[in-house]
């Protein structure tokens, strides 16, 4: 069991709403994804689950096996602690670490960064070297050993990093905007086993329909800061009102 | 007006805009397209803001690839784009003001045209622009620039995360700006069904490619479906 | 009765605050760095009467126009010289800071090289004690008052009142709109520095007269300055003028009441505590 | 004391506080302006335990340290995760807090008239100064191995994902302002270790020492030298207070009516060198240090540091 739940969630800027939802959960189906047209405040919906952007008013609860939790009062690395990350639409990094101390670091425990490492003998573990060895060689990184160069290749390390971190659930905000065809469907292929396996849920915003069409097992269509159709990928498409809100009718 | 050639754009290393070439004539130019389509870099590349790439771009005949931002407004340009579109901390008026420093005709006799299209700015003239509503706060993006007596106008989804109401009475602005006043408008636009109500012509973005270019009469509903690919 | 002392004092020794906070706060909201070498912009204003009132032998209100413009196009030399070629290479807002550290030693290690390190004196015009509401006060620290206020009004009817300072703050809200609307980066930001300077010479040169020129007398001000315009929040040249007006009366009461040094040690803690409530949140 | 070996042991004071800058600006990203105030602490705290007091020297030591920390605790709480700018206003305000108390409290510390060190193990020419330098030299250098294992550690690879972009840190489950704290404090609380290790050298203490420019002249040193190159803070003291304040002052034939305004010139030099490099090598002297990683592949292509961001 895994849910993240957010209910009469609301956020204003300068008393313009922006996100109004009633009631949404992520994260039972599998891997889901979150459309809709320019303006729906997806971004900010992504902004409100981590954490990132505080909620006008509303609660988010994430439940598990062992218990739900509301992540209204915690801190960003708290949420990520309790297994919720998100990949960022718009390019971030560590510009001074290597692709693979970028993705070790996401692996790491917090016990294990403490001071006490500054006088470990090793730095990290085999596990940890296997781990990383395998993303990166699964991929044609310019340089493996060196640091991302180009943007997409930073693109691919945020993603990455996330699925290193092996959250219980991922908010993917628009994975494949500045990657390759062929990246994004390697990605995309080894979200798909990690879901299919358990090892994670995950939630995908885009905007490059056809590929919510292929993945998503289940889709939330978001306009004007509300939920207005869910359902599954043929559902979703023959419906409607989301042609109608895409197209302005 | 507009003449484009070859291009291509993008931020920083990624791509965006692939191998574009059109012209805009005197018309309502709608560019159409999903999120992502490459509309914004398109204007924003228009509007000199963002380097091309490769390729040309003219106005007018006149070679201004190269042209920086702030000459493009006195060359007849003006742009309204989608985010930040106004000076949050200036007032209403100041933001008008700021328009209106091009062109030949006297402030006033502008500002009188922009009240009359938008008779809700003037009940806001002191109001500090980043305290407007989204619906104003576009009619206030919009009166901006055409208080620079622009040739062409740029707008960026002007309807993006407005109220159906607002969306109708800022296209009619857009229809009579046209009508009244000849401004030739390139209009990026994800609301198809508003869009073709006025547009001249069509082109439609998919992925930053030309997906398609026709006159309004001889477009339909489907064939722009099929570049939302829903 | 202690108030109203305390705020005549402390308007009397806010007067050169005020420009200088509202000059150092032009740059901040237009370039969003704290530029330390804007000390340099009041020590060189003093040091540029010294050349008019001393040297050449002009009048101390004939001397304060020349020094003024002066000051402002070393602060425009500035600017073309390091900071505009640095802000184009994209150096960060603490770097920037560094490095305007460096701009200010440079500037005035250069100023004490060329003059000497000695402490020197302007030409005061003949003093004459008077009375006002009770309190005792001098014709210049008058005649100082009034022309700093009128300078520090002329600079915020500049501010918001004209189509530059129009420009000026349309640039520093939304720079690519401002650009997509026609405004020249360049010369406002040319503009920006050069009323700055001026602002800054003519604190300096009320500084001077005050006290002494000294070249470290822009040095003294600075943190100072740099706290009130913090709290000011992030470029309100309005709240410049108002913290810097507090600043100086909230010293000359605590001065006032407690014994003197104190009151610098209650201003910096008020500061730092201000600073934890409105400084901008990093993660 | 020789004038050498007192600047030589002075020389290793600077270098050990640009050292710990270094870990606090050039690793974590923080600008911390109030150098002087904590070595200030540091440095008053142990001369009025000591003389005021008579607490032993190392005792002393370690009580105004511990106090330097947790001032530096406190600060760090306050003001650590707001932006970069109010950090070092902060900072810049806190040590001219130090210095304006230094002044004001006449009973413990002299005030201007300064605090006389009558009694400190030092005050004899002979053996014991070599040895308290060399004391300094072994402290110091701990400082710059330690601060190499710290750079390659899991707890430095975190210090460069905060400074580097802390929110996308937090956002994978670092909880980065309680690692900033932790760090400031501790460094803060090491530049009152060297203040404390400064007082026996000095007859007298005085609030001159206290002025901004130590801070100023540790920053410049820093950045000259390279801030995130793990000896770009040695480096950097080595050209400025090495060259200037050492060799120029003590040994270049200047006529003594000139020699006034030497200090003014090695300022005008710091001045210029600062700007020449943050315009064209903000990377300092030195660079960038290239992380070592213990694991690598066989294949190991070469690494390129190149492409690493000045910052």
């Amino acid at each position: 069991m895994m849910q993240l739940e957010a209910t009469n969630l609301t956020k204003s800027y300068h008393e313009h709403e922006v996100v109004n939802i009633e009631k949404v959960a992520f994260g039972a189906m599998g891997l889901e994804g979150l459309i809709g047209p320019n303006g729906a405040g997806k971004s900010t919906l992504m902004g409100l689950l981590t954490r990132r952007i505080a909620p006008t008013s509303g609660s988010i609860k994430l439940s598990t096996d062992t218990g739900t939790k509301s992540l209204n009062p915690l801190r960003s690395h708290e949420v990520a602690r309790i297994g919720l990350i998100k990949t960022n639409q718009r390019i971030q990094g560590f510009d001074s670490l290597t692709i693979r101390d970028s993705l070790r670091l996401a692996m790491t425990p917090p016990d294990a960064e403490g001071l006490k490492s500054i006088f470990a003998k090793t730095r990290d573990s085999d596990e940890v070297e296997e781990k990383v060895s395998y993303y990166v060689e699964a991929f044609p990184f310019t340089d493996r050993e060196g640091h991302a160069r180009s943007g997409g290749e930073k693109k691919l390390v945020d993603i990455l990093r996330c699925l290193i971190a092996e959250p219980k659930l991922l908010l993917m905000d628009e994975p494949t905007a500045g990657l390759p065809d062929d990246i994004t469907r390697k990605v995309m292929n080894m979200v798909r086993e990690k879901v299919a396996s358990g090892a994670m849920r995950v939630v995908v915003v885009e905007h490059d329909l056809p590929l919510i069409w292929e993945y998503c097992d289940y889709v939330h269509f978001l306009s004007e800061g509300s939920i207005l159709f869910e359902g599954e990928p043929d559902e979703v498409k023959s419906n409607r009102v989301v042609a109608e809100k895409y197209m302005g009718v | 007006m507009f003449e484009v050639e070859n291009l291509r754009s993008g931020y920083g290393e990624i791509g965006v805009l692939k191998e574009l070439s059109f012209a805009v004539q005197d018309e309502i130019f709608a560019v159409l397209g999903s999120n992502g389509a490459g509309k914004t870099t398109l204007l924003k590349t228009l509007a000199r803001l963002l380097p091309v790439q490769s390729g040309r771009l003219k106005l007018d005949g006149k070679d201004v690839t190269d042209a920086p931002a702030h000459t493009m407004p006195g060359a007849g340009v003006a742009y309204v784009p989608q985010e930040g579109n106004v000076f949050p901390d200036l007032s209403v008026m100041e933001n008008l003001s700021i328009g209106g420093r091009t062109g030949h005709r006297p402030k006033a006799e502008k500002l009188e045209e922009v009240f009359t299209l938008f008779p809700r700015l003037k009940e806001r003239t002191s109001q500090a622009a980043g305290s407007l509503s989204g619906g104003e706060g576009q009619m206030l993006a919009v009166g901006r620039a055409l208080m620079q007596d622009p040739k062409v106008l740029l707008l960026d989804e002007p309807s993006a995360g407005l109220s159906p109401i607002f969306v109708d009475t800022l296209f009619s602005s857009i229809a009579e700006t046209r009508k009244e006043r000849g401004v030739t408008i390139v209009l990026a636009e994800q609301n198809a069904v508003k869009t073709l109500e006025i547009a001249d012509r069509v082109m439609v973005l998919s992925l930053g490619e030309m997906h398609l270019l026709r006159n309004r009469s001889e477009l339909t509903m489907k064939d722009i479906t099929a570049a939302y690919h829903i | 009765m202690l108030i109203v002392d305390a705020i005549f004092i402390g308007l009397l020794e806010a007067s050169p605050l005020i420009l200088a906070a509202m000059g150092f706060t032009l740059i901040f909201y237009l370039n969003g760095f704290m530029n330390i070498a804007y000390a340099e912009s009041i020590t060189f204003g003093a040091y540029f009467a010294i050349l008019f009132n001393v040297v050449l032998g002009a009048h101390f209100y004939v001397a304060l126009l020349p020094s003024m413009l002066l000051s402002g196009a070393m602060s425009v030399a500035v600017y073309l010289a390091i900071f505009r070629p640095a802000l184009n290479r994209g150096v960060g807002p603490t770097e920037m800071i560094i490095l305007s550290v460096g701009v200010s030693f440079l500037l005035r290690y250069g100023l004490i090289l060329i003059v000497g390190p000695e402490n020197l004196f302007l030409n005061e015009p003949s003093i004459v004690y008077m009375q006002v509401l009770g309190l005792g006060a001098t014709n210049l620290q008058l005649v100082a008052l009034a022309l700093v206020f009128a300078m520090a009004g002329i600079l915020y009817w500049m501010v918001y009142y004209t189509g530059l300072g129009e420009q000026m703050r349309g640039l520093a809200n939304n720079r690519e709109l401002a650009m997509a609307s026609g405004i020249n980066p360049h010369v406002t930001s040319m503009a920006i520095w050069f009323i700055a300077g001026c602002a800054g010479g003519m604190s300096g040169v009320f500084s001077g007269v005050f006290a002494q020129v000294t070249p470290y007398m822009g040095w003294n001000v600075i943190l100072i300055t740099m706290l009130v315009t913090i709290v000011a929040g992030v470029g309100s040249v309005r709240g410049a003028f108002v913290a810097a007006v507090v600043a100086g009366i909230l010293t000359a009461f605590i001065t006032l009441v407690t014994k003197p040094l104190y009151a610098d040690v209650v201003l910096l803690l008020a500061f730092i505590g201000v600073l934890t409530y409105r400084g901008a949140r990093t993660a | 004391m020789d004038y050498l070996i007192f600047s030589l042991s002075l020389m290793m004071v600077y270098i050990g506080l640009a050292q710990l800058l270094h870990l606090q600006f050039g690793m974590a990203g923080i600008p911390n302006f109030g150098v002087v105030g904590f070595w200030g602490i540091g440095l008053y705290g142990t001369g009025v335990l000591y003389v005021q007091f008579g607490f032993p020297l190392f005792l002393a030591i370690i009580v105004a340290s511990a106090v330097a920390a947790a001032v530096g605790y406190v600060l760090a709480l306050l003001v650590l995760q707001r932006s970069g700018q109010a950090i070092l206003a902060a900072t810049l305000a806190f040590a001219a807090i130090v210095a304006t108390l230094v002044v004001t409290e006449k009973g413990l510390t002299g005030g201007v008239q300064g605090l006389g060190t009558i009694g400190f193990p030092l005050r004899e020419l002979d053996a014991r100064n070599l040895v308290y330098l060399g004391l300094l030299v072994v402290i110091v250098g701990a400082m710059i191995w330690v601060s190499a294992r710290v750079r390659d550690s899991r707890f430095g690879r975190i210090l460069s994902a905060i400074r580097d972009n802390e929110e996308l840190a937090a956002s994978l489950g670092k909880d980065t302002a309680a690692t900033k704290r932790m760090l400031f404090a501790i460094t803060c609380g090491l530049m009152g270790v060297l203040g404390g290790l400064t007082a026996p050298l000095h007859q007298f203490l005085v609030p001159y020492l206290l002025a901004p420019s130590l801070t100023f002249a540790v920053w410049i040193a820093l950045v000259l030298g390279g801030k995130n190159h793990n000896l770009g803070a040695m480096i950097g003291v080595f050209v400025t207070f090495g060259l200037f304040d050492i060799l120029v002052e003590t040994y270049a034939p200047v006529p003594a009516e000139q020699a006034i305004l030497l200090p003014n010139l090695k300022l005008f030099c710091y001045g210029v060198l600062l700007v020449a490099i943050i315009m064209f090598r903000p990377t300092g002297l030195l660079g960038v240090d290239s992380p070592r990683s213990p694991k690598r592949p066989a294949s190991g292509a070469g690494r390129d540091v190149s492409t690493r961001g000045a910052e």
